[in-house]
């Protein structure tokens, strides 16, 4: 028998199940990418978990040849927590909705975060609740007409980066579902990450939600109103590579690079920069900003499981393993004699 | 100089009884539960049954001396067998007007009344909201009321210390101890150990306390004011060797035991509750024996956390009390769904809402049983007394695991905080739980995540496992492969599995016994933590000559097999329970049986003489009833 | 060219019929659940009794051809009245293979089966998982086989139009419409007018549409292969203005009329669940009316919303399906607690846990009444069919607010997206539900929240009433007062306060009312959306000769005050329900009688047929019943 | 009979149920400071709600002779969402703890945020939880020996006002529960912003977890510790007011004005700054910073019952005041005759 794990293809990690999503619906693409980073990883199909709540996002783990859980709504980071505690040599994927994530799971997701729990979580954003048919979710914009808001949403809505931030997330990343490649590259780039990774994926759910993305998906505009990402390069963005972002004080501002503005005076993405710097990202929205694709934070802290797995390793080091008997024994004891009844 | 497991005797005249039930009450702040713990311990070393029943406020401290901050603790010793801490009380021990006047009515006429004389000033009577003083009423003459200047007697006893007077006052309570301990002739080793390593990094405190209880048990022995002590022999108890144990406690070592039984780490997840949360305060201290505690940031994560640890393999268990186990509902029907082994444990308080929150009752019962959409049955077993939580802990993982269910376990508020002796098991001796997880090709050619074995339960493939990937869900799954389905006849296959495998756990568990004539005039039937009082009144009533019998039901579901066949013994069935008659309504719709219930939801446990009542009042006095008492 | 309320006549050879059950089955792409729609508006504007039955994945749109997207909608409509969309179909319209496959086995035996013959390909037959063509198989003899090229003779209608093949092919469905139209005698108008309205901004759609349609109707009136066609009187329906109406429509209808007959403004927290999503949906139309629609975060927020809304005196209201009323029983527990008034719709669907939800069930039941901690009784009461949900809303509401309490509506998967004829009511002639909050002084000097009137029922005093501060909570609270109180005998008191004024419904309800003889063999009992089955069951066997009456139950809990008396008259009692059980249990722990149940838990209704083979089974042959049949 | 309102005193707000927090806690102190401040928003009692949840601080209501709810746990905001909704012209506020608000409610919390509903939220930070007598909260730091971590908590805290600000609120605050003056201030600003105003007050529970601010509470080191915000005002702090904050980069750094640095070098407070300045505030935690009280944060947004019965009376003017029987007979529907029976 050989010990050398077989080299893994992206249909390898394709399930007997038909997918049944709408036709034309993000999550496919979503799906293709994530099979085709997974042989990356090097892990066997067994190694590997995708956990995830209620909505169309997912029914995903059905679709994977590997181990999964479709939880209940909202509660996909809890039973995730519950599985990499119990089992840290599993390579744990979240597959989560904007509803699922925002909306009924918004605490379990701060709670994952702030934990930093070794999982990788995939939030598909498509601003909409798409398995009950299209109402409006915490991420929809203000004023957007849906089945339940016929005359506008009026929550102001959530930026998931920012929920990310502020239960310090150690990875946070964002990336379009019809960008193949910066797809897969940003999955693969998320799942490397020790701690809790975040990817939000602009999703289009074509039914009830159409175009919801447009102005980051379409050929013709995508390069002016999204901005890639890369660490240590100014932030230039456009078809002609022509813009940029620069600092005013605390805020950005869209400058003209032929206009005599060198590089040197943009902003410069670093992904371990100080959390300040990466709430300036989040606060980059179209119209007035590109918004930005790829890592925007990718740091270390402790992690979870093996904080707690190390408090148990270090009780057993200092005390020994535990021994039940000797417990029960511990303290105030008194025997009854076989003779005690003729008393 | 040992004392333990023999009694301390007084120069005074000494009498001996068979019990005493005594009660410790004074302000939350004047430590009475540590009091009470340490006579509990102190009676149950020198080889007394004993029961306790501590009682306190859901505020953590109430303004001090006000009806609302009174803590009491009461202790049953005996030298026969005790199930309950007591009906009515032989002592009270009142450290002030508001503790006094909140417990004196649980006093038995002629009882002994102890009160710290210092602590009846106005104010304190002002805090208490009384009017007049207490000790100058009428009603008072009806007990032995014992004066005694215990604040001041304390400030002596530790005054070349240097304390404070604040200070000097926190002794208070182990004066009062002492005196408790010479009154009934208790040894006061066990506590010294205790002051001891309690106090070992505050010497002077240590040293006063020590010195209050010495004084105590001294001012016992000098006063006028107590003319004799009491003593009560030990109990036989079977050969073994005890110790004390509280129901959380006992819980918290029987799930241990079952991971070890089990070879199972053990994960834990759950979310602070009243009067659940000591399991946790216990169990984390014990990460060295393969425990792994998680907080959750509510009750819907913690067994969520435990769902996703059982799907990793772990012995998985979350508890809480009932608004937290309403929580769980909908993922306890996932678990029902995905048939994974678990142990959900529910210390159950007063209710509805948040309710009553430190004090007893059994009204979760078809809750736990019902509270999920859908047809989502699961097994639920309650434990008895104490000491029963950790074989209880031990069974639920058995079940579990063998039928691939989430099992609940039904303890409360009453036997949670209540402690009993235990005979210590020896882990060795017991039957360990077999668990195999499949492998690849264990299992034939193509792995089926729902096949069944002979009890119906699905194989526990988990993840790691080399060519058992599979998936599992919330939406109903296809017969054998767990695919997703929504056919109509699958669905109908499906339900009826789920519950014929619940159903299977009735061949797993014992017959059930009778305590009594095998047919007479009344069964008692009873579940859960009223098992002492039960007992008790039943065997008291029996002694009357009454033809009476008890069935104390471990199982709520499914029931023991013969339940039927025994119901149909008796002329009546009486169902005693801390609730509006819960289980009565499961026994009436299964077994046609018009079982009456004898129902209290008091935030209280029963006590022993009421249900005797009860039963006098439905069955003839018999031979040896009509040469003890009249019947009722 | 008025048609409405005619039969449009055909040339050719019409055979009068009773009644037709007919289901178009296609791809959840092409617009089936339109076309029943459709279809069960212009038989009820021609007089018809109807009744429908969708039924669709629960996948938005599973892929196209595969048999998990089949989406199915069958209609009965008939001269008589009728309570089920039947249980054998007379005619099945299939779009495709995969709907052809999942839906023949319920065509009557000769039946008529119209497939579009230009869907069944070979890539046609592998996306429905076919290896060989069904038409070609021996099992399709049995039925009268259709074969009509319905795409190319769409795209032939619509082909100087200049639309896109796709296009072209989205109006096959109302080629399919017209064709049935043309079958059954419906008129087109209604249609025509649906299709002007609904694609009036798109006039080549609404063309191509229009024309569809004819092209159907014209087909079948000129194809050699269709020989007649079917007409089917009006229903003789008790005079007055109708309309069809949804059961989730027909809540949503109700819960606004309550309010208007309250005269309070509609404050409804909701959180999207299938199938109750559609009240949220219809709800928030309506904000003209005082409607305030409150997508909340999750169910929890959604009902705690509510309670707040209520607290402030506004009709509060919240509704879910199953997993989503498990998470609100915590919060179910705080509105007993507070006594606050509430109502609480539960959609019911398959379970557990996620389940199956698209698909119908009713086994909430115990949930409802039981799914919370500690004693917490709340009335529940049940819709029995689409319009009869309009009543209970308000019935609900009427309930709630004489007696400060929530109430729980159960509906189901079924009758919230059945459809029905709906005699139309008028506001002004419905009952006022008078509501009065106490202002300063006139409760007397000192105000008690917690007082009662004669019903139990405490006074709503609501935030801005000067003088009548207060505050209110979970925790147990003092008879009179409110306050905080754990007093042993207050907490037994306010249980069975709770209790009673719960029990105290009873006294608002109407006697329960029979259908058949008073006394006799069999009765039987259901409730919820079986109520239509049951009836025409129980009517067929009692034509039959057949000793069997019906008792529909509306009032869940409490029963209605006679029902024990109606139970004990009869040899037997089956209670038929779409779970294991249920309701069964309550009666039968309640009147110690001996019922049966027909419980069938596959996602769909029961069939008139297998409850009537069931109550032949369980009666004698009656006279009529030797005459007319065999006994079963 | 008079319109005008009586003036009312402090004691005006007391209930006539005994307050039951142990002796010395720090709710006590917030209590005070809550009855003295309410006379000056010159509200009736009758007015005025608490809601709150479950925990020792959620004892608040029975304490205050207005109409007040104590909800379950973690609930309170919605049930003062909806309250709010139905009765737009109450005050209402709410009252939550650290466990209570960012544990099992932290996603209630973001809700009402992020819909800027219109009430006064003071959460009781105590780093406990109290009333279940000592296990660590969501603000407990790393390393906390509690009752249920008795090797220390592993969970990074959350920061309160992080949490806010990823929810976009519009009023942030805190203060101390033992400087009553700059409580009862603060507290009055809050009850006076429009939409939610959130006060996160430093309360010691001197029973499980005394002692956790002193830092903050203490005379001697309070002002080095703390740095009291004024709006215009630049950030100086310390005993002799001597030192302040100043910028570098996104970080901003303790700098000793006696060395010559000037006032105008530094930070400068504004209430109606960019999010990100309030998140470098947010950021300054002991003992590398003075950690600011005092409000962080007040601007103006749309508040939501303003906007949904806003949507309510639009709907009104445009489709007049709904007919019920109207609609009934609204759409297909046809008439049976008084003689059908006979056809
Ligand atoms: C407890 C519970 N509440 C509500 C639902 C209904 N539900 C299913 S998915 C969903 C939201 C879906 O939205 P999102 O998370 O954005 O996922 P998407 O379908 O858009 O991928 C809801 C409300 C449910 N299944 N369970
Ligand atoms: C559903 C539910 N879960 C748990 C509890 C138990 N519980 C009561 S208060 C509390 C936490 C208290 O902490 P915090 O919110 O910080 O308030 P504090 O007591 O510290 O003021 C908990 C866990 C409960 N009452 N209800
Ligand atoms: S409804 Fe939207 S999100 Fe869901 S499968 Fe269809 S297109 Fe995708
Ligand atoms: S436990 Fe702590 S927070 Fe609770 S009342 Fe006591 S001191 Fe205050
Ligand atoms: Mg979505
Ligand atoms: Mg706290």
């Amino acid at each position: 028998m050989s010990t050398e794990l077989p080299v893994l293809k992206a249909n390898d990690f394709a399930s007997d199940q038909d997918v049944r999503w709408c036709p034309g619906c993000g999550d496919y693409s979503i799906l293709a990418q994530m099979k085709k980073m997974l042989p990356d990883l090097g892990l066997p199909l067994e190694q590997i978990v995708f956990v995830s709540g209620i909505g169309c996002s997912s029914r995903f783990p059905y679709y994977m040849n590997t181990y999964g859980m479709h939880s209940i709504h909202g509660r996909a980071p809890a039973v995730a927590t519950g599985l990499r505690v119990a089992r840290p040599d599993l390579k744990v994927f979240v597959i989560t909705g904007d509803g699922d994530a925002l909306s009924i799971g918004g605490n379990h997701f701060i709670h994952l975060l702030r934990r930093n729990v070794d999982v990788t979580l995939v939030l598909f954003n498509n601003r909409i609740y798409g398995l009950t048919k299209g109402q409006y979710s915490p991420t929809s914009p203000e004023g957007q007409i849906t089945k339940s808001t016929p005359m506008g949403a009026v929550d102001h809505p959530l930026n998931p980066i920012r929920v990310a931030l502020a239960a310090e997330a150690t990875f946070i990343a964002r990336s379009v579902d019809s960008q193949v490649q910066h797809l897969a590259s940003t999955l693969y780039r998320a799942a490397m990450h020790r701690g809790t990774s975040v990817v939000e994926v602009y999703q289009n759910c074509n039914v009830f939600n159409d175009g919801a993305w447009d102005y980051a998906k379409e050929k013709a505009v995508r390069a002016d109103n999204t901005l890639e990402l890369e660490n240590g390069k100014p932030l230039i963005f456009g078809k002609d590579r022509d813009k940029g972002i620069r600092l005013n004080g605390f805020k950005p501002e869209v400058v003209d690079l032929s206009s005599g503005i060198s590089q040197d005076d943009l902003l410069f993405h670093d992904e371990k920069a100080d959390p300040i710097y990466v709430q300036i990202l989040a606060g980059m929205r179209y119209p007035d900003f590109p918004e930005p694709i790829g890592v925007f934070r990718d740091v270390e802290n402790d992690v979870f499981e093996d904080q707690v797995r190390g408090q148990m390793a270090t009780a057993t080091e200092k005390k020994g393993v535990g021994d039940l008997n000797a417990l029960f024994n511990s303290g105030d004891t008194w025997v009854v004699p076989e003779t005690s009844a003729a008393r | 100089m040992s004392q333990d497991a023999t009694q301390v005797k007084s120069a005074k005249q000494v009498e001996v009884v068979s019990g005493i039930t005594v009660r410790l009450a004074g302000d939350s702040g004047d430590g009475m539960q540590l009091l009470g713990t340490q006579l509990t311990n102190t009676s149950a070393l020198l080889g007394n049954d004993v029961a306790t029943f501590p009682d306190f406020p859901a505020e953590i401290r109430a303004p001090r001396g006000t009806r609302a901050g009174v803590s009491g603790f009461q202790v049953q010793f005996a030298s026969h067998e005790v199930h309950t801490p007591g009906d009515t009380l032989d002592a009270l021990i009142a450290m002030n007007p508001a503790a006094l006047i909140t417990n004196y009515e649980d006093l038995t006429p002629g009882g002994l009344l102890i009160v710290d004389e210092d602590s009846f000033a106005d104010k304190d009577l002002r805090l208490a909201n009384l009017q007049t003083d207490p000790l100058e009423e009428p009603w008072i003459e009806n007990y032995r009321l014992v004066k005694i200047p215990i604040t001041k007697l304390t400030r002596t006893a530790v005054a070349d210390l240097g304390l404070s007077v604040k200070e000097s006052d926190r002794c208070r309570n182990f004066f009062a101890m002492g005196l408790v301990y010479w009154l009934y002739g208790r040894s006061m080793d066990a506590t010294q150990r205790f002051i001891k390593a309690k106090f070992a990094k505050l010497p002077m405190v240590q040293e006063a306390n020590e010195r209050a209880l010495q004084a105590g048990w001294a001012f016992g022995e000098t006063t006028e004011l107590l003319g004799q002590s009491y003593q009560v022999e030990s109990a036989t108890l079977p050969p073994g060797k005890y110790r004390n144990i509280m129901g959380n406690q006992a819980l918290a070592w029987g799930l241990m035991a079952a991971a070890k039984l089990s070879s199972k780490e053990l994960f834990y997840g759950s979310y602070p509750i009243t009067p659940a949360s000591d399991i946790l305060h216990e169990l984390c201290k014990y990460k060295n024996f393969g425990v792994c505690t998680f907080q959750a940031e509510d009750e819907i994560a913690a067994i969520c956390g435990a769902i996703g640890a059982a799907f990793g393999g772990a012995m998985a268990v979350t508890t809480s009390s009932g608004p937290g186990i309403a929580l769980k509902g909908e993922a306890m029907g996932l678990a029902v769904m995905i048939e994974l082994p678990m142990v959900i444990i529910d210390v159950q308080r007063g209710g509805p809402s948040t309710g009553l929150p430190t004090k007893t009752e059994q009204a979760d019962l078809l809750q736990v049983l019902f509270g999920r959409n859908g047809e989502a049955p699961l097994p639920v077993i309650a434990a008895s007394s104490p000491g029963d939580c950790f074989d209880t802990a031990i069974e639920a993982w058995r079940l579990a695991a063998a039928l691939m269910t989430p099992v609940v376990v039904l303890s409360d508020g009453y036997i949670a905080n209540g402690a009993e002796p235990w005979a210590i098991p020896d882990i060795n001796n017991i039957e360990p739980i077999v668990i195999e997880h499949p492998s690849e090709g264990s299992t034939g050619d193509t792995f089926l995540p729902y096949a069944r074995d002979e009890n119906l339960a699905r194989p526990w493939a988990i993840p790691g496992t080399k060519g058992l990937m599979h998936r599992v869900g919330g939406l109903e799954k296809q017969d054998g492969t767990g695919n997703v389905s929504y056919d109509a006849q699958n669905h109908q296959r499906m339900v009826n599995i789920r519950a014929q495998k619940v159903a299977n756990a009735a061949r797993m568990i014992p017959q059930q016994e009778v305590m009594g004539p095998e047919k007479g005039e009344l069964l008692v039937l009873s579940w859960g933590g009223t098992k002492g009082a039960c007992l008790t009144a039943v065997s008291r009533a029996q002694k009357q000559g009454r033809s009476v019998a008890h069935c104390h039901l471990r199982h709520l579901n499914p029931f023991p097999s013969n339940l039927g066949e025994i119901l149909g013994n008796y002329d009546q069935v009486l169902i005693p329970e801390l609730n509006s008659g819960q289980l009565r309504m499961l026994i009436r719709a299964r077994f046609l049986v018009d079982a009456q219930g004898y129902n209290k939801v008091q935030g209280k446990p029963f006590g022993v003489g009421e249900l005797l009542e009860k039963i006098e009042s439905l069955t003839s006095a018999g031979k040896a009833g009509s040469l003890s008492r009249a019947a009722g």
